[in-house]
Parts: C-alpha cells; structure tokens; sequence
C-alpha cells in the first residue's frame, strides 16, 4: 500500500509547504533580512509520518468535541484542533526523554508524547484507567513516565513550572531541555516574566513555545499584548525569538531544533512564536462570536496543516487521495477503538476521592 | 417587583451604579467585547462604552492594581475576576495594598474598590478551578466580605459593595447565576454586614450562604417533614459576621448547624461554631456542628465531585444528630 | 545534646540533609552570598556552592514555581520567602501546583518541597510585614503545615518536612531565631502532624504553636502560682491537626483556650474551637475560648503593636475565666 | 547673603555638571550616536534651589539615622542618602498635580513633594501626628493632598497602583502624569511586567522611574536581571527607554520632562533608568558587606549629586565656601527642629488600634 511505503530515495529535496516561514527576533545568528527559508528535504516515509501523527490528533479531538456535546464529558474542554503542526512538528524535533509541559489545552501533547488515546478519554470519561483515574480531568493530566509533566489550568502557571523542570535538568548535569507551551493570552502573565528572567539569568536549558492562535479566548492578541511580535517578549530579557509558521509542521520541527540545539548546547532558553490558529471556540462552551466565520474558513482553507501535507503528498506523487483516505479510516479506526475501551472502563473508584492527598495514601 | 436571574441582577446593579456615578467602571478580562465569560456584564459594553467597561490582559495581579490605584485616585472600580480562582495571582494586591492601606495612611486613603467573580464549585472543573475562597477573604480586616444567595441580595448587596468606601470581596457562585428570584423594582441597596433569617424555625439553626442557603433550605423543608422546625439564616456576609443575628438564633432553637461548600479547616464554618461557643456555651443542648466539602482537592469526575460536596441529606442526618433525634 | 538557638537548628537541618541528599537545594532572596536576610543559612553557601544554594531574583511567584517544577523531577528544594508576606505573591504556585497535583494527576506525580520562612509579627514592622498565614494553609488540603517552638523542633520538623514526599509549609517566627534550646546531637527527626504536651496539668488546657507557646507557658507558670494547674500543648502542625491529643487534653482538663498572634476570624483558634465541641461537647465544663491577635492590620508604633498582640497575662485572664475563678 | 540672591542675567549658560549624560533606547527619537548631551543653561537661583532641597533630604535622613540607632525609631528604615539627585530632579519636572508613588524607600520622596519633615519623623517616632498617625512607619507614608501616595513594602506592588493612578487620570481627561518609582531589585516583579504591558497597551500617562542604586538588598544587579541595561525592559512591551546619570540632579530633571511631555501629550508610557547609588545599607540592618567600602567611597568622592552642585556653585562663583556652610547650617537647624517638633508631640493615641480599618471608624 502506497501510504506505508516510503519513495525509494528518500534524501531527495521536497518542496517545502506553501508559506513557510521562519522570522528571527535577536536571534542568535540573525539572518541579513531577518528572514530565513526552511530548505529541509524530506523523504516520503517523514511526511507521512507527520501526516498520520497530526490526523490522529485531529480525528481525536473532533471525537472529544462529539463526546462533549452528548454529554459524555464535562467541566471545560479546549480542543487543539488546527494548532496540530506545533504539536507533532515540536515532537519530532525533541528527544523522548526532553520534558514537555503545557496548559490546559493538552490532550494533543500528551497523546504525542506517546500516551494512549483511550487514556486519555477515558480521563475525560472519568473513568478508573483515565490518566488521572478521573481525578484531574480535560485540564490536568500528566504522564511522567514519557516525561509529559501537564495539563495545567492556571493561565501562565506552567511556564515557572518548565522553567524549574529545566533548572532540574541543569542541576542533574543532563544534556536534556525542557519545552515549556503557553498561548498568547498567558504570555502577559507577570510569571511568564518572571521565568523568563530566571531562565536567561541562569542560562536553563528551555524552550519556549507560545502557540500563538490570534487569541485568548475573546480577546485577540493586539488586544492583550502591548507588542504584537510575540517573539519580541524575550528582548528584556535577552532572550532570542522567533516567529515560525505554526500551521507548517516542517517549519516548527526546523525551529524547534535550532532552538534545542541552542538550548541544549548550553547557551541558554529560546522563544519560539508559533502563529497557529485554533478552529474551535476557546472551550467547548465558547461560541466565538469574537470572530467570523469567514476567518476561520479562510484559515482552514489556506492554511490547514493537514491538508497542506496531504496537498504536498498527492502533488509529489507518494500517495493519492484514495491513499490518504485508508490512512483516515484507519485512524479513525483506531480513535473509535480508543472510544469504545474508554467507554468500557470502570467509572472511577469512589474510594480515590479521599487518596493520592498526600503520598501515604491519605 | 419582578422575577430575574441572580446574572441579571448583577448586571443590573452595576448599569444602575455606572448611570448614576461616573466614577464607577467595570475592569477584568472578557468583561466588555465578550460580555463576561459568564456573561454578566451583557450590554454593559454597548451602553457605556470601552472606556468605562474595560477588557484586560490575563494579568490578574496587575489589574487587581490597577484597580486600587484608579481607587486611590477616587473612582470606583469594580474589578471582576474570571473566577475566584485566578485572584490568587492578585491576593496581595487585594489584602496587602487594598485592605491595608486606609490603616496605614492613618485614615488619609481609603479604597473604594469591589472585587467581584464566582467563587467555589462549578460543574466538573476539578482542583484548580473549584476553590472557595471566602474562609480566606473573611480572615483579614480591612476587607468587607459578601456572599449573596438569591437575586434580590445580589442586586442589592452589590450596589451596596460598589457604593461602599471601603473595598469589598463579593463572592458568586456559577451555579446559581442562572437563579432567579423577585427584585424589587428601582433602586435596591440592602444594608452589609447583615444576615437574614430566610425561614423562621424553632428547633435548629441552620447557618449558609450563597448555595449553602439552597441546600440549608432544602434540608429545612425535610426536616419540617420529619417533625423538626429549623430555622435558616442566610449568612450573606463573611465579614463582618453578623454575631447578633446568629447568636440571638441559637438562643431561641439552642442548636446549630452550618453549611458550607468550602474546605473545614479554618473555614467559615469554623468560626462561627467558634464564636457561637465561645458567647452562647449555656444556650446549647446539642454540640454545634458544621456540615462541609470533603477536604480534598475537588476531582474532576461528575460522581467524585458529587461525593466532595455537601448534600441537603447531609444537613438533614446532621441536624437530627444534633436535636438528638437518632441517637 | 547541645544548646544551639532555633536559627542555628534550621540551618543544620537544611545542612544535614544537603550533605545526606544530593538532591536537596536551597533557593530564595539572599539565601546565598548574604546568607539569609535573616542570616539562617550561614555557612550554605561556602559549603554547598552557588548551584545548591541559590539567590534568585525578587520574583516569589517565579521562583516558587520553578521549586515546583524542580520538585516535578524529583530535586527536593528548600524554597525561602524572605517572609511568608511576599508568599502572598506565590500562594497560587503553593496551592494550585504544590498541593493539588499529585491528587490531580491521580497520584503519578507527588511534589516533595519545602516552603519556609518567618511568618507573622516581627517587630515594627507593620501591617503589610506582620501578617500571619497560619490559617491560610492550614486551610488546604495537599498541605502540611508546620509551626515549630523550639530548638530542637525547628531542626527535627524541618529535617522530617525535607524528607516528606509531599509539600511542606514550615513557618517560623523571626523572633524565635535568636532563642536558644537543647538540641539532640546528630540525627534528629521528629514526626510531622503530632502535637507535643510541653506542660502536663489537670485544670486547663492551654494550647498553642510558634511563639504562641511561650504566651502559653508563661501564662501557666503565672496559673500556678495563683493555683491553677494548666496544660500546655505545643500544636507543632497546624495540618494535619492533631485531634487525638486535643482530645485527650480536653477529656482531663474540661477546658481549654488556644493562644495565637494571627487575625482571630477563621483562624487556626477557630479551627480547633470547632474541632473540640463538636467532638468533646460533653466532657467541656466551660466555653472553649480563644486568644488571638487584634482584629486589626498590624500597626507600627511599638506601643500600638502591643496592643495588638496577645499577652501571657491575657491567656491568664481568659484561663481564669473558663476556670470560673474569676466568676 | 550670597546664598539667596540670584545672579544677574540668569538665562546666561552655565556649565552643565561633569559626566552629565543621557543614553536612550528605543526613545521616541533617537539621537544618532544613542547619546545626547544635556545643554541646559540654568540659573543660579534654580541650581541653588536643588543645591538645598537635595541638602534637606540628606540631612533629614542622616538625622534619622542617628534616631534610629538611638533606639527612637523601629522596625525597618530604609535611608535615601545618596540618591537625592532623583527625587529633587524628578520633583523639579513635575508639576505639583502630578501624582507620585514609590516603595518602601519613601521619606525623602514624601519631603520633596512638599510634606513637613516633622510629620515624617514624627511617623517614624509613633506620634499622633505622624502622617500616619504611627500605623505606618517608615515604608507607610502618604499624602494624598500633595499627589503622593505612599510609601508601599511589598516589592514592585506600587507599579501596578501607579499604573491605575495613571488609568484614573487618562479616564478623567486630565493632562497630569503619574510618576511611579522602584528599584532595580523590583524591575524583575511579574507586576511590573504586567503593568507595563498594560501601560503601553491602553497608552497611559506614566513615566516609570526605575532608580537603579545597583543593588536589590544584598544582590547587585547583574546577579538579578538577565540583562543590566534596564532602560531595555520596557522593550519587549514597546516603551521606550532611557538611561540617566541619577548623580545628576540636571539631567534627571532633563530626562524626566522630556519623558513627562512624552507621557503627557499623549504618547504614552515612558521608562527611566536613573543609575544612581545608596550609601547607606539597604536598610538599618543592613551592614551591608556585599560591597567594598572602597566602592561606596569613589561614589560618594566622584558622584555625590550634593557636591557636584555644590562646585559648580563656587566654579561659578554664585556662592563661595562660606555660603554653602551658611545653607547648610540653616538646613541642619530645620531638621532639627523638625525633631524637636516630632519627639514633643504626643504619643499615637491607643484607640487608633482600632481605628481607620473602614471608614465609618471601626
Ligand atoms: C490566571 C488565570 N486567569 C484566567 C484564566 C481563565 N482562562 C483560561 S484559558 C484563558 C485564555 C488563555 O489564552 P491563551 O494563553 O492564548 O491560550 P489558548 O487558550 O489560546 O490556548 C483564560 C483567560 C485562567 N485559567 N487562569
Ligand atoms: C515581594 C517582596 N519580596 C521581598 C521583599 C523584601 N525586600 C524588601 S526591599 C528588597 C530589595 C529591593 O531592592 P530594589 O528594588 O533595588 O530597591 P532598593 O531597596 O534598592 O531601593 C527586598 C528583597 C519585599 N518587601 N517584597
Ligand atoms: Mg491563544
Ligand atoms: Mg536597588
């Protein structure tokens, strides 16, 4: 079958997706024009990989939506639809054993990092073998063996937690980075600053990763933030930035490993703007009239990260439409799989309500 | 009269006090172009504009700040907190510099200022998003802390709060936003500081407030069933707490229970079984006891949730307990 | 054993278990080259070196959040407020990342840190330096709170809450520093969440934590004397709180007032107040009472500052009264 | 007497005082080389004038120094000496109804807008009728009748509330300015971040006045802040910055109008790094060992803001050795009295504890 069979010769140069672009701010070694083209060349078998990896993200969340509504789930849910490149792009550029920490809107981070779906929902289920056995829900969840560290729902919270995960890091002597996500709306938040400052201070080896989708909530970024160059929040601080295309998944794997590189060779944190867009409204229950239909029908048509390395995979002959379609159904196979044995889990305990207090069980 | 929800007489309240004085604005996020994230502030935008109605970054320590500065400048502030929850980035503005300040000026600065969002439980949002804060609030002079039930108190005690010269903590509570309840018609401004005995009882008190009252009530309206006549006294302030009103309640019923969605330790409930001990030992006949949260982080499953809050039933077995009806 | 003053027994604790854990660290405001604004961790520095001994910058909300996410990957640090009043600017890294997560990720990831600093009153130093957070924490579940008295506590619970798995608020008392104790020489760890009897009596019990000890036994020296035979506990945790030996106490004594400096609404007297009637209502022969700090922002003046703290001779008076001595 | 009367021809120029500079980043518009030297030409009578202003704020603290290591005073005192040149240049470049706010290090900020220095001693000695009536204390002082409020310990929380003073100006049209000062220990604060950001965001009518004296307590500043040029910490949120010799009461006088009129003509918020120093420790406590002494001697030999002006006024010739010892005397016996003033007034009266918690008095 077309789709698992990587192209003989697959070193050869691919066109690079539409839009790519990479935009430095004090960057370490700023280009003449302050711009720089990606020019990886990506063999078949890498694309499809990324293909396949952001389509289960995708397939997922459009799952959860559907749970949601039919009131499977409750409390807040943020989905990640659209943002999906950031994830799988920043994955790829990271060893498994560099920590990863993010927000609330973390089912997408954790499943990349290598968690299991039905985990995961069955989390959101509140079942007994949901991550958090029904504990921590959609906000919280946390997967320390393939060094997730959350699912935090504090806006801004988490980027003194990766901060410290990096000073850890440092103190153990390791060659490990921490990637630390926050959104546009959180980069304000006076900790973020705060982090920032300790991060360059004492050279940590982190990553920062603002996935910025136009919005925090209602409120459009040129509405939060004083500067609209996110990128730019690190100049304070001495910290170099970079504007990357977020809805080109080739484009963030390319930034991430500068940037961990940069971080991991000892010279220090690295700000990374990744412009993305979210399809959905902010939580399940936000009907986003901030915004027209029009935009994000613009955004989904042009710039889909899915559709735009699906678009690249038929144009270079590695798999036709009908090829991309088994992939879908398989996928979808495998969510509704993760659904059903989610479904199939016993509620969780009513005895947890009073453990995992403390660690004697109390 | 007329029947609206405990949202809309929020809003209410604050349209009327925004007409009225030009000094009173409206800070937080979401609270103009998105009409609250809860939607509370509906129309206000529209009526008053970007300049009185004022959407801000996710900074809560910073406009919490700003808040009191604008304060310290004469104007009058109301700033909303998305929840309760987020003022935890901005508790030292709001105790060391809001409700210190007049002390420590010798009176030359007071702080006209109201903070204001829900507080405590809402529906399966787990731990960091379902904390009560009003044991916290109610700890620390300077600070007037208001937790209203119904829609006429949220009215009337929030156009109090905006109108007071000092700064004032008033606590919602999500789930009881789309409540409604008769307001009456024009300008409603009830006294803070006060509590109010919502149904007259001779056996037991019952002490709540904001949804406490709801569960207070139903378990008053079993109790009557089962041959018990409690009293309900709706607490709607934290601070001051209003001593005479509970003290002159255990007098007649000589029992007391109180409710409370929030953690035990050092809670609300606390307190008043302190204060009530403490000035009416001879007038009991039963221990007084208090019906609270589970002390836990709230989980985030519907049914874990369910076993970490309070029930009706529970002031219910509490209350027989205490009229020593099962024993 | 040795005589060494309460600095001197935390800093060996902190010490000790750097020499004895390669993963203990110390981080704080001039912890490092000053060697604490307070001079605890003289000494750290030089034998430790900067990357264990760490001075951060003035941002208590960053750097509690980094010790956090330090203790993610199982680094166990010592975080120091200069004072538990710039805590405030940190509480929401304590509560909402410290204490919830190991419940919010269903057990998988437990934080072992210590948060510790001078808590409460100083001298002079007013309201926004003075303010106690007893109650604050004891309030949260996922917390355990610690108050030490004397010497050989401050070094056997700080030594016991570095070796905890789970986070730690250890608050001590600026002056309790310079006084001295017996220390046991070596290793000493003594159990978190156990109340200590440091008087035994028959007549009342008197009970209270950090410098409210020495209000409390002073005031049963001064009962003696007038005939009054007081029990004195040393609360030692304020969470959890150690119901058994309040009790107990209670159960000989019959009576019992609680002694603390902080504010008195929903305080930790409260806590224990509520906790005593409503499960040793009976054996009480008096009200329960409390001595606490004025209900007051803390003012400057040395004379007014007096007045707003609890003296030894007002916990005789107040014994006195539920003794029925004075009635 | 010399002293007092002003020199024929006073808009004659005089020489500016030596190394007299102002270095700008992002400034509104910048001068080529970055630099810009001061060229103002100021009349003997106003050079005499900051000469005795700066004077009465030394001697005060020095006097309350002395008061305090009496035993009269208590608690924490932090002592301006040394950074006088700020607040009398600053003063000089407001008007009267622009507010001021500042930390814990506030006498002499209280004195220079126009407070009795009895009143502040009498604070620091517990009286009745210390501006705080004794509830204060040295970091507690306010005068709102003067447009000073306060005289606040909590680091970098005054940022934010200077920033709301200056939101109540712009929300009542006002042309006032609201100066809001720290340190450079509390510039890394997540507040002041926040402030800024919101500052700049809604173009408030503030200058922040950051007064770098180099160290925060024990720790100096590049062992503080990732980077040490702190005009630059407004860049990641577009305020433009500049840096000020704060020994020099000229140029700070200088630079604040112009970030004055740049704030009041309605371009916003406007950063001030004054490089200034303290003498004393950090507060009475403070032995302040992190330092030489020899440091702290060059300081006060080569920059002391009272003796350069002092100079210049005999290079100048407008007051001879003998005047400035005639002023000084006179300043000396002011503060005197104002401690004479301060120890007979009574005792803060014992119902103020419980006073002034709300207002209706109880
Ligand atoms: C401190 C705090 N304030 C407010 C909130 C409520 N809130 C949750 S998400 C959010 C918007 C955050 O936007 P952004 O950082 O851009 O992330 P995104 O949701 O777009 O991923 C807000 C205001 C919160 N959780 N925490
Ligand atoms: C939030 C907070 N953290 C710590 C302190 C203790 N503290 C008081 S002053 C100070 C140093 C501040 O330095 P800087 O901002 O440079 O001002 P300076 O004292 O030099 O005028 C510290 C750490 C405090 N008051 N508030
Ligand atoms: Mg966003
Ligand atoms: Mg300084």
């Amino acid at each position: 079958m077309a789709v698992s069979k990587p192209m003989e010769g697959g070193t050869e140069d691919l066109p690079t997706l539409p839009n790519l672009e990479t935009r430095s701010s004090a960057s370490p070694e700023p280009k003449p024009n302050g711009r720089e083209q990606t020019t990886l060349g990506l063999p078949p078998d890498v694309l499809l990989d990324i293909h396949r990896r952001m389509l289960l993200l995708r397939r997922m969340e459009e799952r959860i939506g559907q749970l949601y509504a039919m009131g499977e789930i409750g409390g807040f849910c943020h989905l990640y639809i659209g943002q999906e490149a950031v994830a799988v792009g920043m994955e790829r550029a990271t060893r498994p054993d560099d920590p990863v920490i993010t927000a609330y809107r973390c089912h997408a981070h954790m499943v990349v990092r290598g968690a299991a779906p039905e985990q995961v929902i069955g989390e959101l289920l509140g079942k007994a073998q949901g991550v958090s056995q029904g504990k921590g829900g959609s906000m919280h969840m946390f997967d320390p063996a393939r060094n997730f560290y959350g699912g935090h729902g504090i806006v801004g919270a988490q980027v003194p937690l990766g901060t410290g995960i990096a000073f850890a890091l440092k103190y153990r002597k390791t060659d490990r980075v921490c990637v630390t996500y926050f959104g546009d709306g959180a980069i304000s938040q006076g900790q973020v600053a705060e982090a920032f400052n300790m991060a360059a201070l004492w050279n940590l080896p982190i990553v920062y990763v603002v996935e910025n989708n136009q919005y925090g909530m209602g409120t459009a970024v040129d509405r939060a933030s004083a500067i609209s160059e996110l990128h730019r929040r690190g100049e304070s601080f001495g910290i170099p930035g970079r504007e990357v295309d977020g809805m080109d998944p080739v484009a963030v794997e390319q930034a991430g490993q500068v940037a961990l590189e940069h971080a991991r060779s000892g010279q220090g944190p690295m700000l990374l703007e990744m412009k993305t867009y979210r399809y959905r409204g902010h939580s399940m229950s936000d009907p986003a009239l901030y915004r027209s239909r029009e935009e994000v029908q613009r955004v989904r048509e042009e710039r889909d990260p899915i559709s735009r390395v699906a678009d690249l995979l038929v144009q270079s002959g590695v798999v036709n439409a009908e090829g991309l379609k088994v992939v879908d159904r398989e996928i979808r196979a495998q969510v509704m799989e993760a659904v059903t044995a989610a479904q199939a889990m016993p509620e969780a305990d009513p005895t947890g309500l009073l453990s995992d207090i403390y660690a004697d069980g109390s | 009269m007329r029947e609206i929800s405990v949202r809309e007489a929020i809003r209410d309240a604050m349209a009327e006090e925004m007409r009225r004085d030009e000094s009173v604005f409206l800070m937080g996020e979401e609270v103009a172009e998105y009409e609250g994230a809860y939607k509370v502030s509906q129309g206000l935008l529209k009526e008053f504009g970007p300049e009185r109605v004022v959407d801000t970054p996710i900074t809560e320590a910073g406009f919490a700040g700003v808040g009191v500065g604008a304060a310290m400048m004469g104007l009058r502030p109301i700033v909303e907190f998305m929840t309760w929850n987020f003022a935890m980035q901005a508790v030292d503005q709001i105790v060391n510099s809001a409700a210190k300040t007049r002390y420590m000026s010798g009176g030359l600065l007071g702080l006209p200022i109201v903070f204001r969002g829900p507080n405590g439980v809402a529906s399966q949002v787990a731990a960091q998003h379902s904390q009560d804060y009003g044991a916290w609030y109610a700890h620390v002079p300077g600070l007037k802390v208001v937790a209203p039930f119904d829609a006429a108190d949220a009215k009337g005690l929030l156009t109090a709060a905006i109108r007071d010269p000092d700064p004032v903590v008033f606590l919602e509570h999500e789930l009881l936003y789309g409540e409604s309840g008769q307001v009456p018609d024009g300008e409603h401004v009830a006294e803070l500081g006060r509590a109010r005995i919502v149904r007259p009882g001779r056996d037991v008190t019952l002490v709540g407030w904001s949804r406490g009252v709801s569960l207070a009530l139903d378990a008053a309206a079993e109790l009557a069933e089962q041959g018990i006549d409690a009293e309900v006294i709706d607490l709607r302030s934290l601070r001051p707490l209003d001593r005479a009103t509970l003290l002159g309640s255990v007098q007649r019923t000589h029992r007391i229970v109180s409710v409370e969605e929030g953690w035990p330790s050092c809670g609300v409930g606390a307190e008043i079984m302190a204060t009530i001990v403490a000035a009416a030992f001879d007038a009991l006949d039963a221990p007084p006891q208090r019906v609270s949260g589970a002390d836990v982080p709230m989980p985030y499953a519907a049914h874990l949730e369910a076993l970490a809050l309070p029930l009706s039933e529970t002031v219910v077995r509490v209350a027989r307990e205490v009229c020593y009806t099962d024993v």
